[in-house]
């Protein structure tokens, strides 16, 4: 009775507009799977690939016509996920948090409470993570990002994944190749005198917690390798989010007198600003005044190439970043990424969401490697199961082989931080090229990998 | 001979917005399912905030562009006393929430009235701004970019309101307090002030009327109601940060009145229904969806005078218009007939 | 003479300009005193400054001997001071008996015992009837203003000021868009307040009405006082006939 | 010392930028009393316009700003009769509302069309080049080029205000649509001139803002909130004080953020504007004695 009138009510009163997403239904014969992503507002470009890139994902584990095999014995066969002897499809559904928190916890419990879906990729903005994360949790949902630098995502979370390094890894990986000895760079191709005699190092980036994290980071890890080079988190330059006259933000920055400076910026638009602007101001790193380091995104191709029409050169040997691995190397992974690549540009390259960059591969890499998960754990409704079984899976993919999640020293626990390769690169005669120098298990360390509490 | 009315009116008033409050409770029964509870919810604390703040835009015609300072200095006090600094009971803190937040907005309120519309409207800009600014920076008190976590739900000795339905019971009685309290305002004494102020300030000063006094009064009223929605915003989020208290949260406020309805009591409240339903429904249309927000904005302001409510009435004025009409031809031709 | 309104040396600028300049004269009390003076001579700043819708820069402004300068406009107008405007002002929204009502809720009770024009005593139905009756607006009592013509209009705007029960009126521009017949008529119905206590400054640029009935006139010109007298002396005084009468005929 | 006559330059730079950006917004609100929120989408759109033109087409950077200024002129002119045209008597807060709800319409569109991950740079002329004076201070010649556009921008504007017939009309209707009727003035052309001015100043500072840097979809927020500002700073539809409204901002921002501190870039200026507005509230140039 209760039943009947609720549905009444719900169908008339309320929910003649709401219940567009169809209702809750049998969880045995479907497995789904839902995400929040920043689709439009100022964070859209993180959002728009790293949708893309697990729909396709989903869409190619239905058809049978995976990239990335994780598990011979299990392959993708198409049809969805073989639990048993049963092919189980697959349901996608995303929805856009427009950059607003409220939107995103309000599209969490969508997927949650009226799609069903089981796990969820995203939100990535960090307030969100956490409220998400109070939701999830005592619900046993699996949540995942590919491209949250946010620590909220694993610290202290049975149920959450992080499949990417944090702004604060990627910090200790640079602070540590510039801390390096003179014999290994030497090893590796890399003239030495390049650090000689320089101490003080500056860092700028957005005013956001990616930074903030960033910073503190970068502070961490300079004085893990031996303090060296000074610096301070206060020190730090943060700029507003649409700064449209990086010019004080420079000047602060060269107020400071670094010979080194970590631009910690993905925005592209940004990074070539300010590179444009250090230029101007004597914080020149094409005649090695000051060694420029950056992120993942300053190493990809398409920025050297754009920097360059911008008439800025990269390539003097004073610019360093990483990139998570080198498909070159292997050729097993180099083919998989061109096959990837054809496919992803073909289907999105022409639209809004751009040609294929190493975020997107991250993503699809996460994306089909948590769906070979579900398939190991032989369930789709039992998520510790699942869990263990993914978490105790490698995957040979996009970003190269063994990436597996990272096991705290201390305890042997298995968390569900990726615990990815960092490969340092620079830039000659305007490409990219990989050092050969990487790190792996020596960078983790500190509150904001494994920590049990989050730092206030 | 309106006096003679009053315990009527007052009370139709409070039946009224117990029927709001009391169309929340019901859903609560009805509704087990958490995500239409927390649609409910926030809807809930739109209104707590917004109904006061109909009385400043609409009734008295100060467009305030700042509220989103207020909301988050009401979220980030609570967030600071039960969390962040301190470790008091979240039903403390939210009165001191809403004394901090009123004792701001009223020293602030001293300078602003100096202003008048767009001025007005720009100077609360910059001040909402200001308050978005000390919520990045004042790290101590608000964690900064990292932002508070943790924000407990109330509790009634062993009842705690952490569930969704619960809390939703939280909610429907402060809506309920905010509506009738913005009604009570409304009508009367204060309500002539209002309308007054709106039409002509200069005149009702020089006819007596204390009208900085009036301005203070409402912009302080919406100010802590604004505040005590914070605080129950923080309590439904659990976490906040300062991305929520944009210029866009003050904006959100802004459409909710004109959408609804500017100068009635009922239009911020259809307001907050129709963004709600809306925001649900464009959810699905994927990347476009903030345009065909944009486009319905447009459209409704353009073609909708009086907002929604404005809308509705008219219609429903219309619509007895043609039943008097259609009775009156009856009555013509049964007369004719005879 | 017993001054009921002292001004004194009351000056305001606006940037460059200087709009009102020391001024300072005495309205006798229970006087009908005109202040006339050509466009743009400052009067309706003047009247503003009295009535606190601006500051005044300096100088001082007693009404029955009580400093008023520093007060705020409602407080101008709960120590017995109305005022009307040149371009009519009452709430668009309301009826006239709502307007008039609410200046009389706003203003406080009539507290006045000495004086005795309509619109005074009773309760608040009362008064608004009788003021009402006394303007002839009884039959336009539930129109809103935007529906009364200019004569009704203005009268209900006087109305709305007396319903105050100020001690003193001041008309900005009382018969502005008036015929003579319409002038004399609303001066008939403010003379009976006269003879009930009431004293006023009637503002206007219209010489002819203002020489016909003011019992004492005040000429601002360029931001100054430049004569005052009486009719016949204003009438004949050379440097009003310079500025003013010599513009005009 | 040095450092502090730099950032006055730099401040310099960048409020000449804004007063560019704020004057279109200053035009419409001095004759039509209308604040125009997607003013600032205009200002973005514009500067995607140039870079279409100077970077895609590969033509001369001032062709792409005079496009940018036509096209976003038409685009104020579609405004125009399209919202502001059937809200021209209702309540300030409809023609605000509406004009956000087109801010978000041209925001998504820019965003679907060109995306926001690559960057999209306008090849300024005199980019390289600087002027030293000493050992440390720094003039860019992209920075000059900008200062003159902003002055020759004003003294066309200037003329066309207070020298031409179209300006003296304009004046008319700013005093009120009593005056504009005595005065016989066409009502619809002169709307439509004004709004085709206002857009075309919004992509004129598009194009200057992207030349310096780069055009990205959320270029248009941070002038139009320095805009509306300076609007109400410098005084009611005051040219002047827009321009010296503008500097004060412009150089204030470039303090706080050197001085002060990074992030609180709009810190002084937007307290420094609550304080005068506090003081006078009918801002720096406004008529005195009119109310807003």
């Amino acid at each position: 009775m209760r039943g009947s009138v609720k549905k009444a009510f719900v169908g008339a009163a309320v929910a003649a507009g709401l219940a567009v997403g169809g209702s809750a239904a049998q969880a045995e014969d479907v497995f789904k799977f839902g995400g929040v992503f920043t689709l439009s507002g100022p964070a859209s470009f993180l959002g728009l690939f790293e949708e893309a890139a697990v729909r396709l994902a989903v869409e190619q584990f239905m058809k049978g016509d995976c990239i990335v095999e994780a598990i011979p014995a299990q392959p993708c066969e198409g049809g969805g996920l073989k639990i048993g002897d049963k092919k189980i499809p697959i349901e996608w559904k995303a929805y856009d948090d427009v950059s607003e928190d409220k939107k995103s916890i309000d599209a969490v419990t969508r997927l949650v409470e009226q799609d069903g879906a089981r796990a969820i990729w995203g939100p990535r903005m960090n307030s969100a993570v956490l409220s998400a994360a109070s939701i999830l949790d005592p619900q046993s949902i699996i949540s995942i990002c590919a491209i949250c630098s946010s620590p909220a995502m694993t610290v202290g979370r049975k149920w959450g994944h992080d499949i990417t390094d944090t702004g604060v890894i990627e910090k200790h990986a640079i602070s540590k190749f510039i801390s390096e000895s003179p014999e290994r760079l030497k090893e590796h191709g890399i003239d030495p005198k390049i650090f000689e005699g320089r101490k003080k190092t500056g860092f700028i980036g957005r005013n956001e917690l990616y930074t903030v994290h960033g910073s503190i980071g970068w502070e961490e890890g300079l004085k893990q390798w031996g303090g060296k080079y000074s610096y301070s988190d206060a020190d730090k330059v943060l700029f507003p989010q649409g700064t449209t006259d990086f010019a004080p933000f420079v000047a602060k920055l060269a107020e400071q007198k670094p010979d080194i400076v970590m631009m910690d910026s993905y925005i592209v638009p940004d990074m070539l600003a300010i590179m444009k602007e250090m230029k101007k101001q004597g914080l020149d790193f094409e005649t090695g005044k000051i060694v420029l380091l950056g992120n993942d995104v300053l190493m990809l191709q398409f920025l050297v190439d754009l920097a360059k029409k911008e008439g800025i050169n990269m390539s003097s040997g004073y610019v360093w970043g990483w990139q998570e691995h080198n498909p070159a190397q292997d050729p097993a992974t180099l083919a998989r990424v061109e096959k990837y690549v054809k496919i992803y540009n073909e289907k999105y390259g022409s639209t809004e969401v751009g040609n294929s960059s190493p975020f997107d591969r991250g993503a699809y890499d996460a994306a089909i490697w948590f769906l070979y998960g579900v398939q190991a754990a032989g369930t789709i409704t039992d998520n510790a199961a699942i869990v263990k079984a993914w978490r105790s899976l490698k995957i040979n993919g996009l970003r190269g082989p063994e990436n597996q999640f990272f096991v705290r020293p201390d305890t042997g626990e298995v968390t569900g931080q990726l615990m990815a390769t960092e490969y340092i690169i620079g830039v000659k005669d305007d490409k990219v090229f990989y050092t050969g120098i990487n790190y792996r298990d020596d960078l983790f360390f500190g509150p904001y990998v494994y920590g049990d509490k989050l730092p206030k | 001979m309106i006096e003679s009315l009053l315990p009527t009116r007052s009370a139709r008033a409070i039946v009224g917005w117990s029927i709001v409050a009391a169309i929340l409770v019901l859903l609560w029964v009805l509704v087990d399912n958490n995500y239409y509870l927390r649609l409910l919810i926030s809807a809930g604390i739109a209104m707590i905030g917004v109904i006061p703040f109909g009385l400043l835009m609409g009734h008295m015609g100060y467009m305030a562009m700042g509220q989103g300072g207020f909301i988050g200095v009401g979220a980030y006090v609570v967030g600071c006393l039960t969390v962040q600094r301190f470790e008091i009971d979240i039903w403390a803190a939210l009165p001191i929430a809403i004394m901090v937040v009123g004792a701001l907005a009223y020293a602030f309120s001293f300078a602003l009235f100096r202003l008048r519309g767009y001025h007005f409207s720009i100077g609360t800009l910059a001040l909402g701004q200001l308050l978005y600014l000390a919520f990045d920076s004042w790290e101590w008190a608000t964690g900064g970019p990292h932002g508070t976590s943790g924000i407990p739900r109330p509790a009634i000795g062993e009842f705690v309101f952490a569930t969704n339905s619960r809390f939703l019971i939280i909610v429907s009685v402060f809506v309920f307090l905010a509506g009738f309290t913005s009604w009570w305002l409304a009508r009367g004494h204060v309500g002539r002030a209002l309308n007054a102020i709106r039409q002509d300030e200069d005149l009702a000063g020089a006819r007596g009327l204390d009208v900085l006094r009036y301005k203070q009064l409402i912009f302080t009223f919406a100010a802590v109601w604004a505040g005590l929605a914070g605080g129950l915003y923080g309590s439904m989020q659990i976490s906040i940060d300062p991305s929520s208290f944009t210029i866009w949260g003050s904006f959100q406020y802004v459409i909710y009145v004109i959408i609804g309805g500017a100068g009635t009591l009922l239009g911020p409240v259809i307001g907050v229904i129709f963004i709600t339903v809306l925001d649900q429904l464009i959810a699905d249309v994927g990347v476009w969806n903030q345009m065909i927000l944009g486009a319905l904005i447009v459209i409704t302001v353009l073609f909708f005078r009086g907002g929604l409510w404005g809308g509705i009435r008219m219609l429903w004025a219309l619509a007895l218009k043609n039943r008097s009409a259609d009775r009156s031809a009856v009555s013509t031709q049964a007369g004719a007939a005879e | 003479m017993d001054p009921i309104l002292e001004i004194r040396d009351l000056s305001k600028r606006f940037g460059g300009v200087e709009a009102v300049k020391a001024v300072s004269f005495d309205v006798p009390r229970g006087s009908l005193v005109g202040l006339i003076g050509p466009n743009g001579a400052g009067k309706t700043t003047f009247v503003n400054l009295v009535s606190k819708h601006e500051s005044p820069d300096t100088g001082s402004v007693l009404l029955d001997k009580r400093p008023i300068h520093r007060l705020p406009s409602f407080k101008v107008a709960r120590a017995g001071l109305a005022r009307t405007y040149q371009k009519n002002r009452l709430f668009f929204e309301e009826s006239v008996s709502e307007n008039i009502r609410t200046a009389m809720i706003w203003g406080g009770a009539a507290k006045h015992q000495d004086l005795s024009y309509p619109g005074l005593k009773g309760k608040e139905e009362e008064r608004t009837a009788e003021l009402m009756e006394f303007f002839a607006l009884t039959a336009q009592r539930d129109a809103l203003p935007s529906g009364l013509s200019h004569l009704h209009r203005r009268r209900a705007e006087v109305a709305q000021a007396l319903a105050l029960a100020p001690k003193l009126l001041m008309l900005d521009e009382p018969f502005a868009g008036f015929s003579r017949e319409e002038a004399f008529d609303l001066i008939d119905h403010l003379k009976v307040c006269q003879k009930g206590g009431l004293t006023m400054l009637l503002i206007d640029h219209n010489m002819e009405v203002m020489l016909e009935v003011c019992e004492y006139l005040f000429v601002m010109h360029h931001g100054a006082l430049l004569a005052s007298g009486t009719s016949a002396e204003v009438r004949a005084n050379p440097e009003v006939i310079n500025v003013y009468l010599g513009a005009e005929t | 010392m040095s450092a502090f006559a730099q950032q006055l330059i730099y401040g310099t730079s960048y409020g000449m930028n804004l007063a560019v950006a704020a004057a279109g917004l200053a035009l419409l609100f001095g004759v039509y009393r209308v604040i125009n929120l997607a003013h600032g989408q205009l200002i973005m759109f514009g500067g995607y316009i140039a870079y279409v033109v100077t970077t895609g087409l590969g033509l001369h950077f001032f062709v792409g700003f005079a496009a940018a200024m036509v096209a976003m002129g038409v685009a104020g002119v579609i405004l125009e009769i399209s919202v502001f045209r059937i809200l021209q008597r209702r309540p300030a807060t409809d023609q605000l509302l509406a004009s956000l709800g087109v801010y978000m319409m041209i925001g998504i569109l820019a965003l679907r069309i060109w995306g926001d991950f690559e960057a999209r740079p306008i090849n300024m002329p005199g980019e390289e080049g600087a002027i030293l004076l000493g050992e440390d201070i720094r003039i860019d010649f992209a920075r000059i080029v900008t200062i003159a556009i902003t002055i020759a921008v004003f003294a066309v504007l200037y003329f066309v205000v207070y020298r031409t017939h179209l300006g003296r009309t304009m004046r008319a209707t700013a005093q009120g649509p009593e005056t504009a009727t005595l005065m016989g003035i066409r009502k619809r052309e002169v709307a439509a001139l004004v709004f085709f001015i206002a857009g075309a100043l919004g992509g004129a500072a598009g194009a200057m803002l992207g030349g310096l840097f780069n055009v990205r979809p959320d270029m248009g927020f941070q002038p139009l909130l320095m805009a509306l500002i300076i609007i109400i700073f410098g005084g009611m539809g005051s040219l002047i004080g827009a321009i010296i409204a503008g500097l004060v901002l412009g150089i204030l921002y470039n303090l706080t953020v050197f001085y002060v501190g990074s992030k609180l870039g709009d810190l002084v200026p937007f307290a420094v504007l609550l304080i005068i507005l506090m003081v006078r509230p009918q801002g720096l140039f406004g008529l005195p004695g009119r109310r807003a």
